[in-house]
C-alpha cells in the first residue's frame, strides 16, 4: 500500500498536469440547473426527463432513523433492476429537494452513497430514472434532531 | 487552490470501491451572515471519475451535499494497481483532480 | 505584552516555590498560583467580563469542597443556603403561576450570556439540558433529577388553593436561587443572577405547577 | 430551510412527538437509533482531510525564515512526530514553560521559521495562521492514534500544573455557576442527548481527551482542544481564555493525567 505521502505527491503532479494541459476535454459539463432549483420531487425528476413517480421495491434507500444533526446525513442509494439510466437523491422538505444525481454507466455499480444537509424532518427519496424513463422510487422518513446545549 | 482530496479505493472480488472526501465548504445559499446578507451558494456541481484513463462516473450535485463531501462508488473490473482519478469542478469555476492507486 | 508579562510572573512564582525546596507546594500556594494564572489567562469578551470569575462566598467554599473531595459540613452548607433564601426575590405582584406554554419555549432554550450572545436578547433557562420534563421532549439531559409530572407528584391539582401555596413558593425559590435550599447545588440561581426574568420564572413555575402543562400530563 | 443550527428546538420537540409513544423503551429506541446515524459515520472522516493538509505544512518551508518545522521539539527530541501527542502538555526546558500541542507547534514556528507566536495566539480560530495549526495538530495526533496517554509529571511544574488544572476544573463561576465538574464530573450524565464522560478520571480509550482535536459535524470545523476547551468555556458563561494561555494548559494536563492508559482515537468525528 503506498503511504499517504506518495498519494500527496502524485496527487500534486496529476493536478499540475491537468491544470496545465488542460487534460479532460470530454467532461463537457452541463449542470442542469433547472434540476437542482425545483422545489417539488416530481419537478426535479422531470427536469431529468423521468415520468410519473412509481414506488418500487428494487430500489433502495439507507438512511438513518434520527440524524444527531442535520448538517451531514449520510444517505446512499441502489436500484437491483437492469436498465437504470441515472439514480437521484432527494429531501423532500428541503427548499430544493434535488441532492444528488448520479449516472449510472456499465463500468460500475448502480449504487453510490453520500451526505445531505436536512434542514429539518422530512422523507428522504431514492429515485431510479429507468432507460425507457420510468421513475422508480423508495422513501424513508429520517428525524432530524437537535443536540448539544442548545446554546 | 482548493486542499487535495482523500482518495481510498479498495479492490476485493473483481470490483473496488472508492471512497473520496473532498475539502469544501459547499455553502447552501440559505445561510445569513451576522449582517443579515444572504451568504451565496458555493458548491461542487460536477464530479467525474475515471478508470485507467476511461470516464466511468458522473454526477450532479447541488447545495445540500453536506460540507467536506463523502462519496462512494463502486468501479466494476478495477484491481489493485489500477489508477483511479476524481475531478470536482464546483459553480464558481473552482475545481480540482486527484490521484489514487487502487490497493 | 500586558498578557504574557503576567504569565510569566505567575511562572516565576512557579519556579521559586518548586525549585527552593524539596516539598511541594503547600496548598494556599496552589491556590495563588491558581488565582493567578486565572488573572492572567482570561479576558473581556462581547458581554463577559474578566470579572466574572471573581466568586461569591458560595462559589469559592463550594468550589473548595470540590477540589477537596469533601463535602460542606452542615453547619457552613446551612449559613449558606440561609444567606442565599434571604436573597430571593419573590412576586412582586404575589401571582407564582405564569403561562406554561412561554416556560416550555424558555426551558428549550440554552441561549444566553456567553460571549457570543447579544446583550438584551431573551435568555433561555437552560432546562431540558439538563433535566427531563414532559414526555414529548426526547433531547433531556439527566444532570438534574427528572422534572417529569413535578405538580402532579407533589399532589398540585389546583394552583390556586392554599394547600398549594408551599409548592408554589418552593418552586419559586428553587428557580430563583437554587443554592438557598442546596448550597452547592449545581443548577443555575436563575432569578439572583440575572439570567431568567421574574416574568419568566413566573412561566416556569408555571410550567412545572400548571395541571394542564405537558409536564404534569 | 436554513442550515444554521438556529433550527427551532421547539419544532423539533414537536416533530418527534408522532414517533416516540411514550416511556422508557421510546427513550432507550431514539438513543439506539442516534448510535445507528454515529456508526453510520465513521467511515470517511473530514478529518482526514486536515491530517493530510497538516502533514503537508509541516514539511513545507514556511515564514519568514523558509523552513520547515523539521526540527521542531515536540517533547521527543527534534523532528519526533509519533508519540507525542500521548505525552503532551508537559514541560518544556528552552521556552521554561509549560506546553500543550498547540501552544508548542506556535513556539515551533516562532522560532524556527520566524512567525510572531503573539500575532498568531491573537488570530481567531479558524483564521489565518490559526487553520494552520489546527491542520499540523491535526496530523501530530493522528501519528500516535491507537496509543495509549501517558503524560509525564516528573518535573515539578508537570504536578503543579496538575494542581491548578485540578483546581480550574473545580472553579465555580460566571452567571451560571458553571465549573467544568457541573457537566463532567460525574458518571453516567447527559447534557440533551450527549453523553457526558466523567473526565475526573480517565474516561475510558478514545473519550474526552483522548478524541480531540476532532472533526465537528454540526459546524463541518476542525476543532483542536485549545478550540474544544475555548468552547466549553464559553458555553460555562465564562470570560475568553487566551490561546495557550497557562489555564488552557493546566486544564490540559489535568484531563491528560487522569486519562492516563486511554487510547487515542484523535482526530475523532465528532457531533
Amino acid at each position: 500500500m503506498q503511504s499517504r505521502r506518495q498519494t500527496l505527491k502524485q496527487t500534486a503532479v496529476v493536478a499540475g498536469l491537468l491544470a496545465g494541459t488542460g487534460l479532460f476535454p470530454q467532461f463537457a459539463w452541463a449542470f442542469n440547473k433547472s434540476a437542482f432549483e425545483a422545489k417539488s420531487l416530481q419537478d426535479a425528476i422531470k427536469a431529468y426527463g423521468g415520468g410519473t413517480l412509481t414506488e418500487s421495491k428494487d430500489v433502495t434507500i439507507t438512511a438513518p432513523d434520527i440524524a444527531e444533526n442535520g448538517a451531514v446525513v449520510p444517505l446512499a442509494v441502489s436500484c437491483a433492476l437492469p436498465g437504470v439510466k441515472r439514480l437521484l437523491l432527494l429531501v423532500e422538505k428541503n427548499p430544493s429537494a434535488l441532492v444528488a444525481m448520479f449516472d449510472v454507466t456499465d463500468s460500475i455499480e448502480p449504487a453510490f452513497s453520500t451526505r445531505a444537509k436536512m434542514g429539518q424532518s422530512s422523507d428522504v427519496y431514492a429515485v431510479a430514472i429507468m432507460a425507457d424513463g420510468k421513475a422508480l422510487f423508495a422513501k424513508k422518513e429520517v428525524k432530524v434532531t437537535l443536540g448539544g446545549c442548545g446554546g | 487552490m482548493a486542499d487535495p482530496m482523500r482518495i481510498r479505493a479498495q479492490a476485493a472480488a473483481g470490483k473496488a470501491t472508492v471512497r473520496v472526501l473532498m475539502a469544501h465548504e459547499m455553502e447552501s445559499g440559505q445561510r445569513k451572515d451576522p449582517a443579515g446578507k444572504t451568504i451565496p451558494a458555493w458548491f461542487i456541481q460536477d464530479v467525474t471519475a475515471s478508470h485507467n484513463g476511461k470516464q466511468v462516473f458522473s454526477a450532479e450535485w447541488g447545495p445540500a451535499v453536506a460540507k467536506n463531501p463523502f462519496l462512494q462508488f463502486v468501479v466494476k473490473g478495477a484491481k489493485a494497481g489500477d489508477k483511479i482519478v476524481v475531478n470536482w469542478k464546483d459553480n464558481r469555476g473552482d475545481s480540482r483532480t486527484d490521484e489514487a492507486t487502487v490497493s | 505584552m500586558k498578557t504574557s508579562y503576567k504569565i510569566t510572573l505567575s511562572l516565576l512564582a512557579v519556579a521559586a516555590i518548586t525549585a527552593g525546596c524539596a516539598t511541594a507546594p503547600s496548598l494556599v500556594e496552589l491556590d495563588k498560583i491558581t488565582s493567578d494564572i486565572v488573572k492572567a489567562s482570561f479576558r473581556d469578551e462581547g458581554m463577559v467580563k474578566a470579572s466574572a470569575l471573581n466568586a461569591d462566598e458560595t462559589n469559592r467554599l463550594c468550589s473548595a469542597a470540590d477540589v477537596a473531595g469533601q463535602p460542606l459540613d452542615d453547619k457552613t452548607a446551612g449559613a449558606l443556603e440561609a444567606a442565599n433564601f434571604k436573597m430571593i426575590k419573590w412576586p412582586s405582584d404575589g401571582k407564582f403561576l405564569g403561562d406554561w406554554q412561554e416556560g416550555e419555549k424558555i426551558a428549550q432554550s440554552g441561549r444566553g450570556m456567553t460571549w457570543t450572545d447579544t446583550a438584551g436578547a431573551a435568555n433561555g433557562g437552560n432546562c431540558y439540558n439538563c433535566h427531563q420534563m414532559s414526555k414529548e421532549e426526547i433531547s433531556f439531559g439527566t444532570i438534574g433529577p427528572s422534572l417529569y409530572n413535578y405538580g402532579k407528584l407533589r399532589g398540585v391539582t389546583n394552583p390556586a388553593s392554599p394547600e398549594a401555596k408551599p409548592m408554589l413558593e418552593y418552586t419559586w425559590g428553587k428557580i430563583w436561587n437554587s443554592k438557598a435550599y442546596n448550597a452547592c447545588s449545581n443548577m443555575p440561581r436563575a432569578g439572583h443572577s440575572g439570567i431568567l426574568t421574574e416574568g419568566q420564572v413566573r412561566d416556569i413555575v408555571g410550567l412545572l405547577l400548571d395541571p394542564k402543562s405537558p409536564v404534569n400530563q | 430551510m436554513t442550515f444554521s443550527k438556529s433550527v427551532p428546538l421547539i419544532a423539533s420537540a414537536l416533530a418527534l412527538l408522532g414517533l416516540f409513544a411514550s416511556g422508557a423503551w421510546a427513550q432507550k429506541s431514539a438513543i439506539e437509533a442516534i448510535e445507528e446515524y454515529r456508526a453510520m459515520m465513521q467511515d470517511g472522516n473530514p478529518a482526514e482531510l486536515f491530517e493530510a493538509k497538516g502533514e503537508d505544512i509541516w514539511k513545507t518551508p514556511r515564514g519568514p525564515k523558509k523552513v520547515s518545522l523539521a526540527q521542531c521539539d515536540l517533547g521527543k527530541g527534534p523532528g519526533v512526530v509519533k508519540g507525542v501527542f500521548v505525552e503532551l502538555p508537559r514541560y518544556f526546558a528552552d521556552t521554561q514553560r509549560m506546553q500543550d500541542l498547540e501552544s508548542r507547534l506556535v513556539s515551533c514556528m516562532e522560532t524556527l521559521q520566524g512567525f510572531n507566536a503573539a500575532e498568531i495566539a491573537k488570530t481567531p480560530f479558524g483564521k489565518g495562521e490559526q487553520i494552520n495549526v489546527t491542520a499540523l495538530a491535526t496530523w501530530i495526533a493522528a501519528e500516535s492514534k491507537g496509543q495509549k496517554f501517558n503524560l509525564p509529571q516528573a518535573h515539578a511544574q508537570e504536578k503543579v500544573f496538575y494542581e491548578v488544572g485540578k483546581r480550574l476544573f473545580f472553579q465555580r463561576a460566571g452567571a451560571h455557576d458553571f465549573a467544568c465538574a457541573s457537566c463532567h464530573g460525574t458518571d453516567g450524565k447527559r447534557i440533551r442527548l450527549q453523553d457526558l464522560p466523567n473526565l475526573t478520571k480517565n474516561p475510558g480509550d478514545g473519550v474526552g481527551f483522548a478524541a480531540w482535536p476532532a472533526y465537528r459535524v454540526s459546524n463541518g470545523q476542525m476543532w483542536g482542544m485549545q478550540q474544544r476547551l475555548n468552547d466549553c468555556y464559553r458555553q460555562q458563561r465564562f470570560p475568553y481564555p487566551g490561546f495557550g494561555s497557562d489555564a488552557t494548559v493546566a486544564l490540559g494536563v489535568y484531563l491528560g493525567v487522569n486519562g492516563k492508559g486511554a487510547v487515542s482515537v484523535a482526530p475523532a468525528l465528532k457531533r
